[in-house]
């Protein structure tokens, strides 16, 4: 290796720094440190001169490595990097020492701040001199992406993707694309038809010539990383192969099975039906008893196998306005009937649908309130009554014990993570939680990425929604893949780990500590290897590592060692 | 035992004056109660009350009290963030209560159809004119100077009508408030009253009468006053009337300064103010409470007015010696007395002046029962 | 009468006599001269209480198919399914004409109205027939508001290697939730996840932040849009202005600072909060000594780089051009003062729940600690550097929404910031008695229900029945409020009370959706091209919406809506050709096209 | 004049690194004893570095990270918390007080806090009085 020759600026940031630092005598005495060639002060580093000056000094002096002591890095070390750039030489090769927002910002004697000053460069100057010049590296995006699921979600996605050009895969595994939503009717709040808007979007993506569809297909295994996977499909029987850049799971929901809940006598009572049957029986306009008669007496019971311990904790969030509609359509179709509406919260939040919720009270539907954990049972009622089953329940809002006469009940059955969840999971590398939904890589701001770059989540298999909120996450999805397409590569972390393979004892320890599934290991040379597309530098395995073998880029133990003597060469 | 919902309860009392858009509307949010100056814990209203109306809870409301509570301040109906007017649910669930008490079954009957009231009015309205028209001692109408109020109506007959109303109404109202004893205090087996409470408690019920206090707590001290100095004109009046007629139907004229011509003039003012203060309130729809008006509120208050403005008028005619307007106008005067007394004071509004003081009766009976029970 | 064709429709709404609505009879008038339609009906001619009649009636004009036209035509449409199969036809056959769902809201959009019909009745749809020309798309992108949303968007776009230009009103990205401490359900700091977004904005070689900014005026067509800037005067070079904060020192100017939502003053020359992008100062002229008598000057003394301060800088207009305009300008809160009877600004501890925000976060000017708010000297409310935590503190629900005389609709995300803030409370004071009013718990989204069973757990007394006032008592606060589910009367005195306020559309949307000839619901939302299939589009090609602007959501559902926004413009940017406005395709144009569209259906079959 | 320890601490770079330049922006004074390395995760703390730094002369070692749930790569600050037990005892057999290893966490929002936490934390080590550790190494190797 080159002979280290260091330059150092020590900067005044004005008065910031200048008056609780001697900023001169430290530059003085930084210089005096070995290696050190160049050590200088200037009033404002961060300026267009003193960068200058740095790429100046790069020029005429040989420097290889350059340390700034001035703000937080966080504020600057963009824009000196940017300089070493300039001056032709790695930007790695830089190192900042925080002298204002960690010295002269919080402390109040100038001695000891000048002191500390020193210490934080000489440990910068100790890490600096073991930098390695990193490259910026990316890897190039294949421009196909896999679309899992033909719902209204996988739809969205595809046709955003396809639209500006770009070839997508759309696989879905029943024989007709639409999902739960091509079976729906009208849609709350404004009771717009679901086909009307559906039916043009499925031929659409079926007539686009950029969008592939396997219908009755699955992928059964997808290999490689972020812009270069390899996905097998399997369409009935057949296998085909596809390079795909990116992809997004759509694999929506499932809805609850009632049954299991013996007290609303699913499956034994005739006439109490889930929300998806009753749904059928309006888009035929046959609101019907078993029997063939009109009934006199509605009822919907809200969260059907939702927000109980006993079956799923979570609210499934759409049904609320679902029963709406249903209370809605009922009062329509039945202007005479006795409409109930058995909730616990009405969760109407979405735009238009608290609306939804006052008109639909004015039409004579009775709203009542059970508690959480004190659910009505729906039974037959005796015979003679002019009803055919009675709902026994404790109201709420009155603390009466009453019983509701109904001729048909309705299930608003919850949504449930689709069976085949945990394949999917395993397949494209996403964790799930308790619930077997899909973990996001963030909850508030990554809400469609996953802890696997390239691999995308949206719609109701990462948390029940309703249909914008499923339209705008799969647009989400494809607005980061178009990004990444027209980008043609994207740019992967440059201090990502890396193992030295003579020193890997093979234990795997690294692989377990992983977020990102990033360590693969090696079955033939019985060591662990990096993916540096998928590693973040978070440097976990580093520490992890008992032989030392993990090296976690521009963060190396002989770094961070040396910085601590640096740091220590001082007294306080 | 768990009470079957009926729904239809409420078509029902939307012929008493509940508005549909009303009842519907209510999301149960808890704010009129809370907003309300006269709920207290253990009497909640309005929401309650409105629960058990939408739910079909017939039983449960006829033995409440609560509305009877109410004095309609209107609060609640402005801040109701539904818009489902509370008070003015509170308003017509007390007349559906006055039904509910009225074992003949005549007052629903008055409620519900507007046409009938109006008819049954004008019959008694015409009837008494025919009357007077049959009775009327012809030659005394002959001589227009000399007022001879007491040939033309003597004061003894007319006692004697009024004795006869009075026992006849009294027993239809004594028994319309045994029905709602029956209905309040009796049926409910969850509270038994000590004897003793009974006589303790009268007391302020009477003082609440005569004052209306707890109205008090209500906005608007100028609503509490006409409403109250209404009332106590129209006791005034009907004590006049009924016990002392042969002391306030002279044919002499009293100076100024004689109690039968002040307490006149005072007893018309009350009657007057009030029904004109309610009856503008009613048609300028700007304040809540007198937004929405039941036909039974106009026709109360227009009969009102119109025997007030009768009576004062007798006397002008009478003491300027206007002897055959004197006498059309009495004639006037007790034409609409009589259908105002017949349908309003057993069967519609009227009796709101006996059931309101006996619930609240009945209120503080029960809570002082469950004090009582508390501190044993 | 002679037959014209299978298809009979009925009209359900009547708008007449509203003013600036569509006029039905004009569009009655336009079904009855349609050569597709056989019959046109009206609740006046047609009653709909009984199926069998329709049934009657459907049978008699041979009808195989119905359209129902109106603002909401779905509510009916059940009726008629049942119409139509005692008729014998397939209830499948009902197509639905929704004037609202296409945008059609008042009688200027009767010619739009007419469009829906003519395709119904020819039985495509109006998305499909009414397809805008596309036209050449400039690779630049406008994003109006840099909250959350529009940050999100702005890094979508700019990490696909194109210019966005990120206009911003205030001094400093990051909009409202840079004010928020914690997020719910997850509890992670809003600062820790948001200020590396607004570093990576601030920083990012492909986005010209313009902050202190405002659009003020859009002209061109989608694809190549004009976009004026009006830069307000900052009065510090942005360049050269390194942060030090030394002018602030000594300013003399003092004005409530907007970052701490009111409860705290700044100078007349401020940052708005310690993590501000760009971390600059600028010069608020409404409360500057300077600007207002020409005297003062002590910043510029006091700055330490030369001609950095400028006091006499005025404002200036710039045009930018761009192909793609995305609006994600939020909210603002509801004003609490409008309810009086809760007693904000009457109480010195009644907080909205965005003050509250700002005093429970660390970096907040009671850095984090819970105190009372007492009265300065001046008869200011202030927050003390050490003072006395509550005791009590009530938190009330749907201050401003669900509620008839202020906002009906629900502002979605007020029951789990309450919560969260409870948990804040109890986190930090253990001790305090912390209760919550509700009317419905909504909690709806991803973790929320665990979260409210969590926070049930924690002792946070959870009430349902709205609180209906609160009235000072000796210097504590009485509420009054019912427990419905208990069933009592609750008079609790607490010292402090926090208003669950609701989220309203900003001031200027109006101006903002005329100037880009965008148009808002009722409540003054921007409005989407369809509710469903397409939340961030509007009917004004190249402008999409995102966020809350848009209607009131959560900051995932915020996320998720400025990356599908970006998406739109990615698309069209890709592609190179962008679709134009459908609000500007001719009448006659959809009619002829879905005459074409019908055809070729026909042809299929 | 009163001993004056030397406290060496990392600090995440997404959330503890943050919340003590929130510290300096904030203008909030606290004991400059404190010498502060950048790490990208509490995840990367080695063992290693924290016996590096007791050897060299620290008097004290003070690891941050995010709070639980917030660490910018999922769950780096649960690694984190392990090792430390570990080191804890570890450090203790070798005759280290406990009191000079902490492990807190810290938002980036909480530049108070961390203020407040390096004064406590220098107070706890002066009390302690100087580490020998240094010395110890010195004499015997």
């Amino acid at each position: 290796m080159e002979e280290a020759r260091i330059g150092i600026y020590v900067c005044w940031c004005g008065s910031n720094i200048a008056k609780m630092v001697d900023v001169e005598a430290v530059a003085e005495e930084m210089g005096k440190l070995p290696n050190v060639v160049v050590a200088k002060n200037y009033k404002y580093m961060c300026s267009d001169p003193g960068q200058d000056l740095i790429v100046s000094d790069i020029k005429e002096h040989k420097l290889n490595r350059v340390v700034v002591a001035a703000c937080s890095p966080r504020m600057h070390e963009m824009t000196f990097r940017k300089a070493l750039e300039n001056a032709g030489i790695n930007p790695y090769l830089f190192e900042m020492a925080n002298i204002r927002e960690h010295v002269s910002w919080v402390h109040t004697d100038r001695d000891k701040a000048t002191k500390k000053s020193k210490s934080l460069i000489t440990a910068a100057i100790n890490r600096v001199l073991y930098h390695d010049p990193l490259d910026k590296r990316s890897v190039d995006i294949d421009p196909a992406t896999l679309v899992l699921g033909g719902g209204i979600a996988g739809l969205a996605a595809a046709l955003e993707i396809a639209g500006s050009g770009k070839q997508v895969y759309l696989i879905e595994r029943s024989g007709a694309l639409g999902g739960y939503a091509a079976e729906i009717d009208l849609l709350a709040p404004y009771m717009n038809s679901a086909a009307q808007v559906l039916d043009p979007l499925i031929e659409q993506v079926q007539n686009h010539k950029n969008i592939e569809i396997f219908l009755e297909s699955k992928v059964t295994d997808i290999s490689g990383y972020v812009g270069n996977f390899d996905a097998k499909i399997e369409k009935k029987g057949k296998e085909v192969e596809k390079k795909i850049g990116n992809i997004v799971v759509a694999t929506g929901l499932k809805n609850f099975d009632p049954a299991v809940i013996d007290r609303y006598g699913y499956g034994k009572l005739p006439n109490v039906v889930t929300a998806m049957e009753f749904e059928k029986m309006l888009k035929i306009g046959k609101v019907e008893t078993k029997t063939g008669k009109l009934p006199k007496n509605v009822a919907i019971i809200h969260c059907v196998g939702s927000r109980n311990p006993d079956y799923h904790e979570y609210c499934s969030r759409i049904c609320c306005m679902n029963a709406l509609k249903f209370a809605n359509q009922a009062r329509s179709i039945l202007p005479e009937a006795n409409i109930f509406d058995l909730y616990t919260d009405m969760r109407a939040f979405a735009k238009g649908c608290e609306e939804l919720y006052t008109q639909t009270s004015r039409k004579d539907v009775l709203f009542l309130k059970f508690e959480k954990g004190d659910l009505p049972t729906v039974k037959k009622a005796a015979a003679g009554d002019d009803c055919d089953m009675v709902i026994d329940m404790h109201e709420a809002l009155s603390g009466e014990d009453i019983e509701v006469p109904a001729d048909m009940v309705i299930l608003m059955t919850g949504t449930e993570a689709h069976d085949d969840a945990k394949d999917v999971a395993h397949l494209v590398g996403v964790s799930m939680c308790g619930n077997d939904f899909f973990i996001e890589k963030h909850p508030k701001l990554d809400p469609v990425a996953t802890t696997t770059d390239g691999v995308y989540i949206v719609g109701n298999c990462v948390s029940p929604k309703d249909i914008p909120d499923s339209v705008s996450q799969a647009k989400a999805a494809a607005a980061r893949i178009l990004a990444s397409i027209s980008q043609g590569s994207v740019e992967v972390e440059v201090t990502t780990a890396e193992v030295n393979e003579d020193i890997c004892c093979g234990c795997q320890t690294c692989i377990k500590v992983c977020p990102y599934t990033a360590i693969g290991y090696d079955e033939e040379k019985n060591v662990s290897i990096v993916n540096e597309a998928l590693c973040k530098g978070c440097g976990t395995c580093g520490s992890a590592c008992p032989t030392g073998a993990i090296r976690s880029k521009h963060f190396t133990d002989v770094q961070i060692l040396s910085q601590i003597e640096g740091l220590m060469s001082l007294e306080v | 035992m768990s009470q079957r919902v009926d729904p239809n309860l409420m078509k029902e009392l939307e012929s008493y004056g509940v508005k549909k858009k009303d009842w519907n509307a209510c999301f149960h949010c808890g704010n009129c109660t809370a907003v309300c100056p006269l709920t207290e814990q253990g009497s909640m209203f309005p929401r309650k009350g409105i629960r058990s109306m939408q739910m079909g809870l017939k039983d449960k409301l006829a033995a409440g009290v609560e509305p009877w509570l109410c004095y309609y301040c209107g609060d609640c109906s402005d801040t109701c963030p539904r818009d489902a007017n509370p008070g003015e649910m509170m308003m017509a669930l007390r007349r559906w209560l006055t039904s509910v008490y009225d074992w003949t079954g005549l007052s629903g009957k008055l409620y519900r159809s507007k046409p009938l009231h109006l008819a049954v009015v004008s019959f008694l309205f015409f009837a008494v004119l025919a009357v007077f028209f049959i009775f009327a001692k012809i030659p005394l109408l002959s001589d227009p100077a000399n007022v001879q109020l007491n040939s033309f109506a003597p004061v003894h007959v007319i006692e004697l009508a009024d004795h006869i109303m009075l026992a006849v109404l009294s027993f239809f109202l004594l028994s319309n408030m045994l029905n709602m004893f029956i209905k309040v205090v009796i049926k409910d087996k969850s509270v038994k009253i000590p004897i003793h409470l009974y006589f303790k408690e009268v007391w302020l019920a009477i003082w609440n009468f005569f004052t209306q206090w707890s109205f008090r707590k209500c906005e608007g001290k100028l609503y509490w006053f006409a409403h109250l100095f209404l009332m106590l004109s129209y006791m005034a009046m009907f004590s006049l009337i009924v016990l002392f007629l042969g002391w306030f139907q002279t044919d002499t004229i009293h100076p100024i300064t004689h109690p039968q011509r002040w307490i006149g003039y005072i007893i018309t003012a009350g009657l007057i103010f009030g029904s004109l203060y309610f009856m503008i309130g009613r048609a300028r729809k700007k304040d809540r409470k007198f937004k929405f008006s039941h036909h039974s509120d106009w026709i109360w208050l227009f009969l009102l007015f119109m025997i007030a403005i009768t009576g004062i008028l007798i006397h002008i005619f009478r003491i300027n010696g206007m002897a055959h307007l004197t006498y059309y106008t009495y004639a006037l005067h007790l034409a609409f007395e009589v259908p105002m007394v017949v349908t309003f004071v057993a069967f519609s509004k009227w009796s709101h002046l006996v059931y309101r003081p006996l619930a609240i009766f009945f209120a503080n009976l029960k809570k002082s029962t469950l004090a009582l029970q508390k501190n044993r | 009468m002679e037959q014209k064709g299978l298809t009979g429709i009925y009209f359900c709404d009547d708008f007449n006599g509203k003013s600036d609505a569509i006029d039905t009879a004009e569009l009655m008038a336009y079904a009855e001269n349609n050569p597709d339609a056989a019959v046109t009906w009206s609740p006046s001619r047609l009653p709909i209480t009984d199926p069998e009649a329709i049934a009657a009636k459907i049978k008699e004009f041979k009808l195989e198919r119905m359209v129902i036209a109106g603002d909401m035509p779905g509510m009916v449409k059940p009726v008629f399914a049942r119409a139509m199969a005692a008729a014998g036809n397939d209830p499948g056959d009902i197509i639905l004409a929704g004037f609202r769902e296409y945008g059609a809201v008042s009688g200027a959009d009767t010619d739009r109205a007419k469009g829906v019909i003519a395709c119904a009745l020819k039985g495509v749809t109006f998305g499909m027939a009414a397809v805008p020309e596309e036209t050449d798309v400039n690779q630049d992108t406008v994003i109006i508001g840099a909250g959350i949303a529009g940050i999100q968007a702005a890094l979508e776009i700019a990490d696909s290697g194109r210019k966005v230009y990120l206009i911003e009103k205030t001094g400093t990205i990051g909009g409202h939730m840079a004010m928020f401490d914690k997020t719910f359900p997850t509890l992670d700091c809003a600062a820790c996840i948001l200020t590396p977004k607004m570093v990576e904005i601030g920083q990012h070689p492909n986005i010209e932040l313009m902050s202190y900014c405002e659009v003020s005026g859009v002209s061109g067509k989608p694809g190549n849009f004009k976009v004026k800037i009006l830069k307000k005067a900052r009065r510090v070079n942005l360049s050269t202005c390194i942060g030090c904060g030394n002018c602030a020192e000594k300013c003399p100017g003092r004005a409530p600072s907007e970052f701490d939502a009111g409860i705290s003053t700044r100078r007349a020359i401020y940052i708005p909060f310690p993590q501000a992008v760009p971390n600059k100062y600028l010069i608020d002229a409404d409360s500057c000594l300077y600007v207002k008598n020409g005297k003062c000057g002590v910043c510029v003394k006091n700055c330490p780089v030369e001609n950095c301060i400028n006091l006499d800088e005025k404002d200036e207009t710039v045009e930018v051009t761009a192909g793609n305009i995305i609006v994600a300008t939020g909210f603002q809160v509801f004003d609490a003062k409008k309810v009086e009877r809760f007693g904000y600004g009457q109480h010195a501890n009644v907080l909205t729940s965005l003050e509250f925000e700002r005093v429970v976060n660390a970096a907040g000017p009671t850095a984090g600690e819970i105190y009372l708010r007492t009265l300065d000297k001046k008869g200011n409310y202030v927050f003390p550097k050490v003072g006395t935590a509550p005791e009590s503190v009530a938190l009330i629900h749907c201050v401003g929404s669900r509620d008839e005389n202020y906002h009906k609709y629900c502002s979605r995300v007020c029951c789990m910031y309450s919560l969260k803030l409870a948990h804040l409370i109890k986190e930090k004071l253990p001790s305090a008695k912390v209760s919550e009013y509700y009317i419905d718990m909504r909690a709806f989204g991803k973790g929320y229900e665990e979260f409210y069973e969590r926070i049930k757990s924690e002792g946070v007394n959870i009430i349902q029945g709205r609180t209906a006032k609160v009235e000072g008592n000796n210097g504590k606060l009485l509420l009054r409020s019912e427990d419905m589910i208990e069933d009592k009367l609750i008079e609790e005195e607490v010292d402090m009370v926090i208003l669950a306020v609701g989220l309203e559309p900003r001031q200027d949307a109006a101006e903002i959706a005329k100037m880009l000839g965008i148009s808002q619901t009722e409540e003054g939302w921007f409005r989407e091209a369809d509710s469903k299939f397409d939340p961030v589009n509007t009917f004004s090609g190249g402008i999409t919406i995102a966020g809350v602007c848009q209607g009131p959501k959560d900051i995932p559902d915020t996320v998720a809506q400025g990356s599908a926004a970006a998406a739109r413009a990615l698309q069209s940017q890709i592609k190179g050709k962008i679709r134009g406005n459908i609000k500007d395709i001719p009448l006659q144009k959809i009619e002829a096209r879905a005459k074409e569209l019908s055809t070729l259906e026909e042809a299929k079959k | 004049m009163s001993f004056e320890p030397t406290i060496v601490s990392f600090l995440c770079n997404w959330c503890s690194y943050t919340g003590a330049d929130l510290a300096g922006t904030s203008r909030i004074k606290y004991a400059s004893n404190v010498r502060i390395i950048r790490v990208m995760c509490s995840g990367r703390i080695e063992p290693t570095f924290v016996i590096k730094a007791f050897t060299e002369g620290a008097d004290g070692v003070l690891i941050c990270g995010c709070h639980p749930g917030d660490c910018h790569y999922h769950e780096g600050n649960y690694k984190c918390l392990r090792r430390y037990h570990l080191l804890q005892k570890y450090i203790q057999q070798l005759g280290i007080e406990k009191d000079r290893l902490r492990l807190e966490w810290i938002s980036a929002s909480e530049g108070k806090q961390f203020a407040e936490l390096i004064d406590d934390m220098t107070e706890t080590v002066r009390g302690l009085g100087p580490s020998k550790v240094k010395e110890v190494m010195t004499t015997y190797t």
